[in-house]
């Protein structure tokens, strides 16, 4: 067909052509996001994932043997631009994508079908669609650790323990500040079940994007006279809130943010009026972990690290990072041991993500127990019901003040399974049967 | 063949008054038509069909209906995303509550739906004049967008505020390779382009351009503003909404009101103002170059991948994006559609410019 | 009780309109001079306050930083003038708008490019502390940026007043022509205008990055700015001034009282909706002058 | 030339008692003025006088306060400008009000904008009825190219004519209308002597061929002199003189405005 020959070439011609990997290595995409508004948060992630990465192949030649390699494609947190990075990277490397990791939850979305067809996973650690977590009918997503709505549940928990025990819920009042967004919406069906399940009163505020003006909604908080605020932020609305609840006199120590609002780059900006701001998250801040010294030993020390600003490295952020690279690698390792040393299909590399086992020993080993918690997925769960850690601001750093809290997932796993199988019912999708896999 | 009109009489004016008098023009258009609809779709891959083409002609459908507002009518505009936004999320709804109806038919309300709306936000035009109306139609943007999002009915009470449609089905056929996708996008594209080629070289264009170019003049000569002006905003809103289902259904399949934000809209005047301003012809050439250049500029990066910090470049792409539009701006103020122009009436003349 | 708490939404908005008014003023001198609508503004103050932290980040001490800041931006302005405007001179206003908003990814590129993807406190040494007056509580930061920008307002007016370069600014506002034909340079003012909306520009990003800190979500200021313009007039400094007043405290006021009522978060919409109602009364804005079509 | 070869017939048009204000400012001061079916009617005054005004008093762009305006018999309110087109008054402008973007064809196709009777959903789909009738009114269209004598310019965007053509093809746009009262807002202003009396010979064409009214505003004596039945003189928005042209050209008060200014 000429027709494919003319555009092969045209394809050759602007640089479309897959670069040439040799046979014997396993690819990765990194679709990143470097420029925008939300650069901070994409150079952190994509540079702790890199690096991650990077000292895999330093440190141990690879997985197995097999060199992992990766290219990068700008989204700028664009679904559409997100969307033509995947068809661009589906096919490169020996066997194609193993797996995207978006950081974003928009391209989840819109390549969920494709993603089936063309049989690569698609790993959201911690955003995109929480009824994903339900394997049987999503057998391409993967939202590991914690979905929204678990993180949620985690958070009332970690009030009540405050509180002195979940009974003492009862008759308080939290106000949950949200980011008027479907993003922000998100958990209000999960609050509104605690809120009746453990007795107390709830008040959603919405803030307009980007929430840069948080005035009239502080002075209702102040006249609500909550006991809580849950803060599900996003981007620059974090800082705004904590300023403002400042300026009214809430106190910090008594406010909780979602993951999005809990990195340095949240409360940087509203200085000394973040001290004692807690938020949830994956994972904790610092560098004192093993595979985090290495990355430092191996890779910043020769001039090789991913990070424009090396100080960078161990914040909230990059560690995130680490813990997409921990997972992705995992997989592949899990999957190799099953399919045997070799670049791997994303097929493969499913099954690796439905069958990790990420125990105590097995952190220690790679060097980041503690940077993430003991997880577990399967064909039925495709989350791995990670538990949450809490850390607190203290103005300089972020500092862990929990235990792992565990998420209440027999409020949410019911959920997970009736949104699921609406979906499956909208889309005539007929759910696996767990027992027969293996 | 030499591109050249000498020797061509007309002998009546309904040969002059054809869409394209120059036969050459006809047979390059032919010719293009058939390589879209016969060789694309055999030959290219699903990268090209999917996440280039389509994208492009969904685009440039929605600049083609700005275009009819603000270069045909002098309208200006920064509330298109919003009206693709009530299509996509009035097609949802009419195939989710209405399955009976096909899906051509959904497309169809879709874009009436939008150019309702069209109408309500387009009666301050009347008063209201240049950027004025311009941040104005802002309130159309907001106000969308913030309904969308608010009131849950619109995504079927969604958790996440996506709203994800049913495949789709034309008479029994459903629609699943990117190429079918491509040909359904491609069909509507093309019959809503040379509706509007029609439409501008008929009675509502002039009075549309009448209205732009002098409208106390328009009004003496017998146009009614308003109507003329409501008129414009209503089909132009039934092509950003037609464009808005299209992108939820043929494009991505999910979809929620962030990604008919602001800078989408933006996004689709850029694309009016590149291509030429007053141009069918512009409004695809101004989508080609808005959608394929920061693809190719990332591609271009990528030459220098490793050399180069990826953060470096991610913002030097943003940089060069910037700096060809203003460049643009100061080489052909009238856009690729009048560039396009001034080569074929060189092409005319080759090779004896004088 | 319920009343103090209206008029705690009342000055709290009206405080917050003052700091529209800030970003809306730099886009009243550019349009005022050269009849361009300068998106790029909002893209100016995240560049300058960018630029500020980002030498004192270097250790410049705060005087330093802020001159260097302002050079900066002055070197903007005239880069745009010489590259951008000059070449653009009789384009339709259309065109130069587009062109402002190519600028504005050439300015956001630029400032990630060239200062990093970071986001910084900025300290201002202004308190913080909420004040307390008759049960209301209004915040000391608010109040000190209102002077700033009431201080900002009469050292502008001085200037077009009462200075040479201020008094050709007016006549070229005036008439284009008038003004070249009594030898006013354009291209001069067009670059003296810039500049002095570069300044404004600054003095905004280090009101507002000392509010929100200095982030690339800072552009986004520029859009709280627009319904004021709309409000007050694209041409008028004491408009942009009223519009902020009166866009601040109502869309605060409907938040509060109205927001309740259709599921909350109306304040973006509510400007806009508000100004453009505003407008089907009044076309020519606030302060803008009745237009006779001649024929 | 003189109007005995014509048909002059009833009043068509009927103004009364006209005032109209900006603000505080008085554009037009109690005037009254009468034309008839088939003449030729001229206004003229110094600048600022109030002529344009009056014009746009005619055709509905301004709403006087006090007076009336009787059209063919029959007394109107307050009237817009397209109404006023839909009963068959149009007219050029002083300052030449062509639709620039557009060529000469399109221009004068657009004065026939208002006996298109197909809707736009036609015009989308230029099926029968549609396309027939854009080719019925293209050729009446081509007529008045022929008349005005500007075949060779049809396909050419208006901005780049000169500007006597422009001045003509702006003549050929309210023709297009086929109005039955005609207001041309001073035609031959800035030509040079062959275009004036080109125009002349179009204007005079025009009443003579389709039995046209008109009324024009112009400044050149001998010209308004030479083709005028009827000479209505205004100053500082008051009527100081109307009448056959030997009468006004005798009029005391007329001298006098005219001498007393710098014309």
């Amino acid at each position: 067909m000429t027709m494919r020959k003319t555009l092969l070439a045209i394809g050759l011609a602007i640089g479309l052509s897959p670069a040439a990997f040799a046979d014997g290595e396993q690819f990765i995409p990194m679709t990143s996001y470097r420029v925008g508004p939300y650069a901070a948060g994409g150079t952190g992630v994509f540079g702790g994932f890199i690096d991650y990465i990077n000292l895999i192949n330093a440190r141990d030649g690879g997985v197995g043997g097999v060199k992992l390699t990766y290219s990068e494609c700008e989204t700028e947190y664009k679904t559409d631009r997100a969307v033509e990075c995947y068809e661009r990277l589906k096919g490169e490397g020996p066997s194609g994508a193993s797996m995207f990791n978006f950081v974003a939850t928009g391209p989840v979305y819109a390549l969920l079908e494709r993603s089936v067809t063309d049989k690569i996973p698609l790993v959201s650690i911690g955003y995109g669609r929480a009824d994903a977590a339900d394997g049987r009918v999503f057998p391409y997503v993967f939202p590991l650790m914690t979905t929204y709505w678990s993180q949620n549940t985690a958070k009332i928990r970690f009030i009540g323990s405050r509180e002195g025990g979940m009974d003492k819920l009862k008759g308080k009042k939290i106000v949950n500040l949200y980011h008027d967004s479907a993003y922000g919406k998100e958990t209000l069906p999960i609050l509104e079940a605690q809120a009746k399940k453990y007795g107390f009163s709830l008040v959603s505020i919405p803030v307009p994007a980007p929430g840069n003006e948080q005035q009239a909604q502080w002075l209702q908080i102040r006249r609500e006279r909550p006991d809580w605020v849950i803060l599900r932020g996003w981007g620059i609305m974090n800082p705004t809130a904590i300023q403002q609840a400042a300026r009214v006199g809430f106190p910090r120590d008594h406010m909780v943010g979602v993951w999005w609002a809990g990195a340095e780059e949240d409360v940087i900006p509203a200085g000394d009026a973040a001290k004692g701001y807690i938020a949830a998250g994956l994972n904790p801040a610092g560098d004192q972990f093993p595979a985090v010294q290495q990355i430092k030993e191996l890779l910043y020390k020769t001039g090789k690290g991913n990070m424009n600003d090396p100080a960078r490295v161990g914040s909230i952020y990059y560690n995130r990072g680490i813990v997409h690279g921990v997972l992705n690698v995992e997989a592949i390792k899990v999957a190799q041991d099953k399919f045997g040393h070799r670049p791997l299909s994303g097929e493969e590399v499913r099954w690796g993500l439905e069958h990790l086992n990420l125990t105590h020993e097995r952190l220690k080993e790679l060097g980041v127990d503690g940077l993430l918690p003991p997880m577990k997925t399967s064909c039925l769960d495709h989350e791995g019901q990670a538990p949450v850690i809490f850390s607190q601001w203290d103005g300089r750093k972020w500092n862990v003040i929990s235990e792992h809290v565990d998420t209440d997932q027999a409020l949410v796993r019911p959920l997970v399974e009736e949104s699921a199988a609406k979906y499956a019912a909208e889309k005539g999708i007929k759910p696996r049967d767990c027992s027969q896999e293996m | 063949m030499i591109y050249r009109e000498s020797g061509q009489f007309k002998t009546s004016y309904r040969a002059d008054q054809a869409i394209f008098p120059i036969p050459q023009d006809r047979y390059a258009l032919f010719a293009l038509l058939a390589f879209a609809f016969i060789a694309v779709p055999l030959g290219a891959n699903d990268y090209w069909l999917g996440s280039i083409l389509i994208p492009f002609l969904i685009l440039s459908l929605a600049a083609l209906g700005l275009n009819i507002l603000t270069g045909y009518c002098g309208q200006l505009s920064l509330g298109s995303a919003a009206f693709m936004a009530v299509g996509a999320y009035a097609a949802y709804n009419f195939q989710l509550r209405l399955p009976e109806l096909p899906l051509l038919l959904d497309f169809l309300l879709a874009g009436l739906v939008a150019a309702a709306v069209g109408i309500v936000f387009g009666v301050p035009s009347l008063r209201i004049k240049g950027f004025y109306l311009a941040v104005a139609t802002l309130a159309a943007q907001f106000f969308i967008e913030w309904a969308l999002t608010k009131f849950g009915w619109f995504s079927n009470h969604s958790a996440s505020g996506v709203i994800s449609p049913q495949p789709m089905t034309i008479l029994g056929y459903t629609l699943t390779t990117q190429a079918d996708k491509y040909l359904l996008v491609l069909g509507i594209v093309s019959v809503l382009a040379l509706l509007a080629k029609n439409l501008v070289r008929s009675a509502t264009g002039r009075a549309w351009m009448a209205v732009r170019d002098m409208d106390v003049a328009a009004e003496v000569i017998g146009i009614r503003i308003l109507h003329t002006k409501l008129l414009a905003f209503a089909v132009s809103s039934f092509y950003c909404g037609v464009a808005g289902a299209l992108w939820a259904f043929a494009y991505l399949g999910t979809v929620d009101a962030q990604a008919f934000d602001l800078n989408r809209s933006f996004q689709i005047l850029f694309m009016v103002i590149i291509g030429g301003v007053g141009s069918i012809l512009g409004s695809f050439l101004g989508a080609a170059f808005i959608v394929l250049l920061p693809i190719l500029l990332n591609l271009l990066g990528h030459l220098f991948g490793g050399a180069v910090r990826q953060d470096v470049l991610s913002n030097l792409e943003l940089i060069t994006f910037g700096a060809l539009i203003i460049f643009f701006l100061i080489v052909e103020p009238h856009g690729l559609a009048r560039l396009w122009q001034i080569t074929k009436e060189k092409l005319r003349l080759w090779p004896f410019p004088h | 009780m319920e009343l103090i708490f209206f008029f705690e939404v009342l000055v709290g908005g009206l405080l917050a309109g003052i700091m529209y008014s800030l970003v809306a003023l730099g886009f009243v001198l550019i349009y005022k001079a050269s009849g361009v609508f300068n998106f790029a503004q909002g893209a100016m103050v995240f560049f300058a306050a960018l630029a500020f932290v980002s030498f004192q980040s270097w250790g410049w001490p705060f005087p330093l930083a802020l001159l260097a800041a302002l050079a900066t931006m002055i070197v903007v302005a005239l880069a745009t003038e010489r590259v951008v405007l000059r070449k653009l001179v009789n384009q339709p206003p259309i065109t130069l708008f587009m062109a402002t908003i190519g600028l504005t990814f050439v300015l956001e590129g630029l400032a990630q490019l060239i200062f990093g993807t970071d986001v910084h406190r900025l300290e201002l040494g202004i308190p913080d502390d909420p004040l307390e007056i008759q049960g209301m509580l209004i915040s000391t930061f608010d109040l000190i940026a209102a002077g700033v920008a009431a201080l900002l307002v009469v050292a502008l007016g001085v200037f077009f007043q009462y200075t040479r370069v201020g008094r050709a600014l007016r006549a070229v506002a005036d008439d284009h022509q008038a003004a070249l034909s009594i030898g006013i340079p354009l291209q001069h003012i067009w670059a003296i205008v810039w500049a002095v909306a570069g300044f404004v520009a600054l003095v905004a990003g280090l009101l507002w990055g000392a509010r929100l800190g200095v982030q690339f979500a800072l552009t986004l200021v520029a859009l709280k700015a627009l319904p004021v313009l709309i409000l007050g007039g694209f041409t008028s400094v004491p408009g942009a001034i009223v519009g902020g007043l009166i866009i601040g405290a109502s869309e605060k006021l409907a938040e509060v009282y109205v927001g309740p009522f259709v599921g909350g978060g109306i304040e973006n919409w509510f400007a806009y909706v508000l100004a453009l109602g505003f407008l089907l009364v009044r076309p020519e804005g606030l302060f803008g002058e009745r237009h006779i079509d001649r024929v | 030339m003189t109007a005995t070869s014509r048909n002059i017939g009833s009043t068509l048009l009927d103004v009364r008692n006209i005032t109209l204000r900006f603000g505080g400012v008085k554009a037009l001061t109690d005037i009254s003025l009468a034309v008839r079916e088939h003449e030729i009617c001229s206004i003229i005054g110094p600048n600022g006088a109030g002529k344009s005004s009056m014009l746009n008093v005619i055709n509905g762009v301004y709403h006087p306060q006090e007076g009336q305006i009787t059209y063919r018999g029959v007394p109107r309110r307050r009237m817009k400008a397209h109404e006023a087109a839909r009963q068959g008054i149009a007219r050029t402008f002083q300052n030449i009000a062509l639709f620039k973007g557009m060529s000469v064809l399109d221009n004068l196709m657009t004065g026939r904008n208002l006996m298109m009777k197909t809707s736009f959903i036609q015009q989308a789909l230029r099926w029968g009825a549609a396309e027939r009738e854009e080719l019925e009114h293209r050729e009446k269209v081509e007529r008045i190219i022929d008349f005005l004598e500007i075949q060779s310019v049809r396909k050419t965007p208006v901005g780049r004519l000169p500007y006597g053509l422009q001045k003509r093809v702006e003549l050929g746009r309210a023709l297009a209308a086929e109005p039955s009262l005609l207001l041309l807002d001073e035609p031959m202003a800035g030509m040079n002597l062959e275009e004036k009396e080109d125009m002349c010979r179009f204007v005079l064409d025009v009443n003579d061929e389709f039995g046209t009214t008109i009324v024009l505003i112009e400044h050149d004596m001998g010209v308004v002199m030479d083709i005028s039945d009827h000479v209505v003189v205004l100053d500082y928005g008051k009527k100081i003189g109307d009448g056959a042209p030997g009468e006004v050209r005798n009029n005391p008060e007329v001298i006098a405005a005219y001498l007393g200014t710098s014309h």
